[in-house]
């Protein structure tokens, strides 16, 4: 019977993002880590906003998401004991590869940004107030340009999570920005490719936060302190730097 | 229970600012769900109305797939049709993807095996009643056709109804169709699903409850409408 | 009723049933039945009657003639198999069952409808509608829903729309078990009156005067069997069958035949 | 057009490997969906069957508002269902979230109303024609459920079918509440829409594929039932 | 048939009607009824026939009787207003329709339905069911689809699920209208029967020679209203109503009646 599943071995609820969770990483290292502890760790994924609000819902015992000022305010309300920097890598801009905004192989993602609103290409924002997106609206910001007036024209808010708004792009052939973890297992591409990488403002940060038990008190402390050890230590760290694929690495662990 | 409270206020905010967004999504909502709808009822009815009377090899496969078929996950739907339109797709070059049309497409799909099913099923008690006095008048298949559907329409409200519902509350297929564009493709579910993947739950619910305000109204509407006949018609 | 327009007269007949039987649930519920109803050219007889115990099987031949149900063996032969199209012998027949089925619409919907079946113009069916109404004595009532009519009223409507497709062979099915006796009386007119235009009526009654007053012919079953068939007067007088003379004497219980005849020996399925 | 063929190979691939995975996704799909749609006709059957048969104030109001539930949005019911079992919700302590007990009882409130609405329709036909019989014969109320349910019964399994279809396909609330948890709460449909966001578009539609296919062994089952019991019983 | 065991005789009867009218479709359809059907203690008469012309009302006023139908004016009272909860009074009742309505079951299974609702123990169930299908002549179809049935053995199978929760008053609405004339005889019996063991029995019938035979006394309907109400002898010697004259001379046609008498000064409504 479904209660007794729930029952049967210790486990622990993190709260995570749909682009981890796409990327493949969990599936990769949470084995290594029941293996070393005997704890399942079960991922609900969702977007960023409802992965905060889960967690302080106490419908969670770890949170790993990917928006560091929203995370900061997490912990400062109380609801998790401290945020752990955990990995990060990055933020890229894809377009069709016939460029239109010629902006292929920049290194500067305001300055595309500017070009892409320039020549009215369409641009796939994620609209959803999740991490991702909330860069992107950083990055108009310093690229001093305010393209919700243009909203339903060349720039799409579209309101969905990171594999729909790639899946979008590619079906109209649009930009989007995109976490490089997600890009990378994505398989329906089309005639997407990366236009802008390598920019420092595009590196993308992931914290973890234990959820107090001060304010839900059947947190399993214990056991998600274990969760949250064992990836900051040094096995979880080389569990997240060699997952890869097709030969590129996904996520740098935090020194 | 406090967020089904905050639920309750938003609702009452939203209606009673007349938000001009909600309008506009509301009324796309209802242009998409009730476009497909009367498309499927177009298609589904005459087609579950000859399963219901004509007897031929392969009825009873048709019967058991369109029943099936009232399990398609909306998920598929939208996938198929957005492979059938996007720009590499067969139909792409119609510029179909993610416009209103292509959601009414997906739902259409997805709302016209519930309208052929219930139909069926409907006419079929029908026309165990029927059948031998219209033969004997020598009625043509079209001719009993018109006949069963018309002398059983208001029990096939409940079929539109049930049909209407489908389409209304759906929204893995407008998503991956309509992308849930601002101002162009969103409709009631999918921003009902953006507020919930942003956290605030309350909103969205809200925007449900409003959404459920809106059925009744339809709801009430077609049975006003039919109360208005029925009283009239002849049983 | 205006005169036939719509079609020829004297098309589709002789009708001819050849070693036609029938299965309901694995059992022979009719069996071997040989018949032939010429139709009307040398002033031939217009109204045949079956009659027969309840059960015999008389509402199921009248619907094995229509077509409503195929026999599962033997065959029903149109015209001696030069019939024309399935669907022209079909617009020539009308029935009226013992249970009539009305549409649910008005009464006069119920015969609007039969009318425009045929292609009659909307214009011309109005006038039509209203004096078979009349004829029918339903005028009061033409727009009743059919289904609140009392059942004598619906047999009524029911005959009213066969009559109004002017039909060349006409089934009734006890068209008159539920009338009161001035309504079976008019109705017996009708009939005459259509059958005097040339219509061919095949009628099951249990009305043995009914039968004997009308009939030209009469057909008696029994057990899903034609056990005699004669010109009325002889049937009535003397009639050949043994089951057929306690019939007629009112004595004929067949499913009690076995204990008062001793066995029959005619196995049910 | 070559994704509907990777799709096809795809299916065809994972039902021949008999993937592990892919079995214990359908057995709990089966289990969730079948057990929420028998709670919804145990709770359904009998309420459809009493608005269809009984006479009493509000009646229409009930009829309305079941028709309109039939439009139900699947995530609004997650929401709903979630804010009551979170752990700071009424039922929090019972610790029900994503757990496919959680997904049994959103199915449950998103099929009841398909079951009552269609339930009623298809008894009220049956009811016009044996009420003043079973009255005649004094019939109480529960009597008279049970006799036209029970006479109905095979003209019910369409409504039945259609809230199975309901259920099977649903994956809004699911997704809320079950979490689409790896080897937990996933199911066929949280599973196809995953695969759908990581961009796997073939794999996603030969999940629907197979998703299909056992729907459409589920109505042959079904419709297989019927025709057995028709046969010997009575029209 | 079993004694009444299981519920007491002369419970529920005398049943009057005050004043009792009906509206449909904004229609009187009947109008002004007052009578009463007396309880069968000093071997009182136990059987009523209701005759008329069809629309008369007939099968209106047996519904209303038997509490299908609420009558929009007047009132029916039971017992002379000392009746015990209405639910007894609905279970000592029982009613066999002109267009009787079969449970979608077989034969046996509608007789054993009813008895079922009786409470009777299975056990009991099974041999009063193959008794009463023996008596009305159905042993052979007891497993038949009662839908199946031809019209005759429906309406004997209606007769045989009425009789089987012995009612104290049966309402008969034409139940041999469509039985072959030897059933006809046996469905007389059956019901001579049961009234000498204490039935009150409230039958329409279309067969005067039947009603002649039958009758205790007689009710004459005409337009939804009682136009005469006597002992039979009385009714068929000398009926008072010239309406129910011209009725048993067999020539009301009362749709016609205004052309060839003048105008009866009915209003329709
Ligand atoms: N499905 C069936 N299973 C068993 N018997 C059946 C079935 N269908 C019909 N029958 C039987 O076939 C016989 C002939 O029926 P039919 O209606 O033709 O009789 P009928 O002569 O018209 O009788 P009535 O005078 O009562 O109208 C009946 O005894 C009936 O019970
Ligand atoms: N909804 C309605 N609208 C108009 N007239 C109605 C309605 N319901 C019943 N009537 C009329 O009420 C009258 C009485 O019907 P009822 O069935 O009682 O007649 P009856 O005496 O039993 O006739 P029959 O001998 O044909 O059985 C009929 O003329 C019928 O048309
Ligand atoms: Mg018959
Ligand atoms: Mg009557």
């Amino acid at each position: 019977s479904p209660s007794s599943w729930s029952e049967e071995k210790p486990f622990i609820t993190l709260a995570s993002t749909t682009s981890t969770q796409n990327s493949g990483l969990f599936r990769h290292i949470l084995p290594r880590f029941t293996e070393a502890s005997g704890i399942e760790v079960r991922v609900v994924a969702v977007g960023t906003g409802a992965a905060i609000k889960n967690a302080r819902n106490g419908d969670a015992d770890v949170l790993l998401v990917h928006h560091k000022a929203s995370e900061q305010k997490f912990v400062a309300d109380g609801f998790g004991r401290k945020r752990h920097p955990l990995m990060f890598n990055d933020f890229i801009i894809v377009g069709p590869d016939e460029d239109p905004a010629g902006i292929g192989g920049g290194t500067n993602a305001p300055q595309a940004l500017r070009a892409i609103a320039r020549a009215k290409a369409l641009f796939v924002s994620r609209g959803d107030a999740s991490g991702t997106h909330k860069r992107e609206l950083e990055l108009w910001t310093i690229a001093g340009t305010d393209p919700s007036a243009a909203s339903g024209a060349w720039y799409r808010e579209t309101g969905s999570g990171m594999g729909a708004a790639l899946n979008i792009a590619a079906g109209i052939g649009a930009h989007t920005l995109v976490d490089r973890g997600t890009w990378l297992s994505f398989n329906n591409r089309q005639d997407l490719a990366i236009l802008v990488e390598g920019d420092p403002r595009l590196r993308n940060e992931y914290g973890v936060i234990l959820v107090s038990e001060d304010k839900h008190p059947h947190v399993k402390t214990k056991e998600g302190g274990a969760f949250v050890d064992w990836l900051l230590s040094n096995a979880g760290r080389a569990a997240i730097n060699d997952f890869k694929i097709s030969g590129q690495r996904l996520f740098t662990a935090m020194e | 229970m406090d967020t089904f409270l905050d639920a309750l206020s938003a609702a009452f905010a939203l209606i009673f600012a007349g938000d001009a967004d909600l309008l506009q999504i509301l009324s796309l909502s209802l242009q998409v769900s009730l476009s497909a709808v009367a498309i499927a009822v177009l298609i589904g009815m005459p087609l579950g109305g000859l399963i219901a009377i004509r007897r031929f090899p392969g009825r009873q496969v048709l019967i058991v797939v369109f029943n099936a078929l009232m399990g398609l996950p909306p998920v598929v739907v939208g996938l198929g049709v957005y492979l059938l339109l996007s720009r590499s797709g067969p139909f792409g070059v119609f510029g179909l993807l993610y416009t209103p049309t292509a959601m009414i497409i997906a739902q259409v799909i997805l709302v016209v095996p519930i309208i052929v099913s219930l139909t069926r099923q409907t006419l079929d008690a029908l026309w165990r009643e029927y059948s031998e006095t219209l033969n004997s008048l020598a009625a043509s298949p079209a001719q009993s056709l018109v006949a069963v559907l018309w002398d059983a329409r208001f029990s096939l409200i409940t079929a539109v109804l049930a049909g209407l519902g489908r389409a209304i509350a759906e929204v893995g297929a407008v998503m991956i169709v309509g992308g849930n564009i601002d101002s162009v493709t969103r409709v009631m579910t999918t921003a009902i699903a953006l507020e919930a993947s942003k956290g605030e739950l309350a909103l969205a619910l809200g925007l449900g409850i409003i959404l459920l305000l809106v059925s009744v109204c339809l709801n009430l509407f077609g049975h006003g409408m039919t109360r208005l006949v029925t009283n009239e018609a002849t049983q | 009723m205006t005169d036939r327009q719509h079609q020829p007269s004297g098309a589709i007949l002789p009708l001819s049933l050849q070693g036609v039987g029938l299965f309901r649930d694995g059992k022979r519920v009719i069996k071997d039945v040989d018949c032939t109803f010429e139709g009307r050219e040398d002033n031939a007889p217009g109204k045949t009657f079956i009659v027969g115990p309840n059960g015999a099987g008389k509402s199921l031949l009248l619907r094995i003639c229509h077509g409503l149900v195929r026999p599962d063996e033997g065959r029903v032969i149109w015209l001696g198999d030069a019939a024309k199209d399935a669907n022209t012998v079909k617009k020539r027949q009308a029935m009226v069952f013992q249970r009539p089925v009305l549409l649910r619409r008005s009464a006069q919907a119920n015969i609007d409808f039969a009318l425009s079946l045929r292609g009659i113009p909307r214009s011309e069916r109005s006038d039509r509608v209203q004096a078979l109404l009349q004829q029918t004595g339903l005028g009061r009532l033409a727009k009743t829903p059919a289904r609140a009519l009392s059942f004598g009223e619906q047999q009524r409507l029911a005959l009213a729309r066969a009559l109004a497709i002017e039909p060349e062979l006409l089934y009734l099915d006890e068209p008159t078990a539920s009338l009161d006796p001035a309504s079976a009386h008019m109705v017996e007119d009708l009939v005459e009156q259509a059958v005097s235009k040339g219509t061919r009526v095949i009628m099951s009654s249990h009305d043995l005067a009914q039968t004997a007053r009308m009939a030209d012919d009469v057909i008696f079953m029994h057990r899903g069997r034609i056990k005699e068939r004669a010109v009325a007067a002889d049937f009535f007088n003397a009639p050949k069958n043994d089951l057929a003379r306690d019939f007629l004497d009112g004595k004929l219980l067949w499913w009690r035949r076995r204990s008062i005849y001793g066995s029959e020996g005619e196995p049910c399925g």
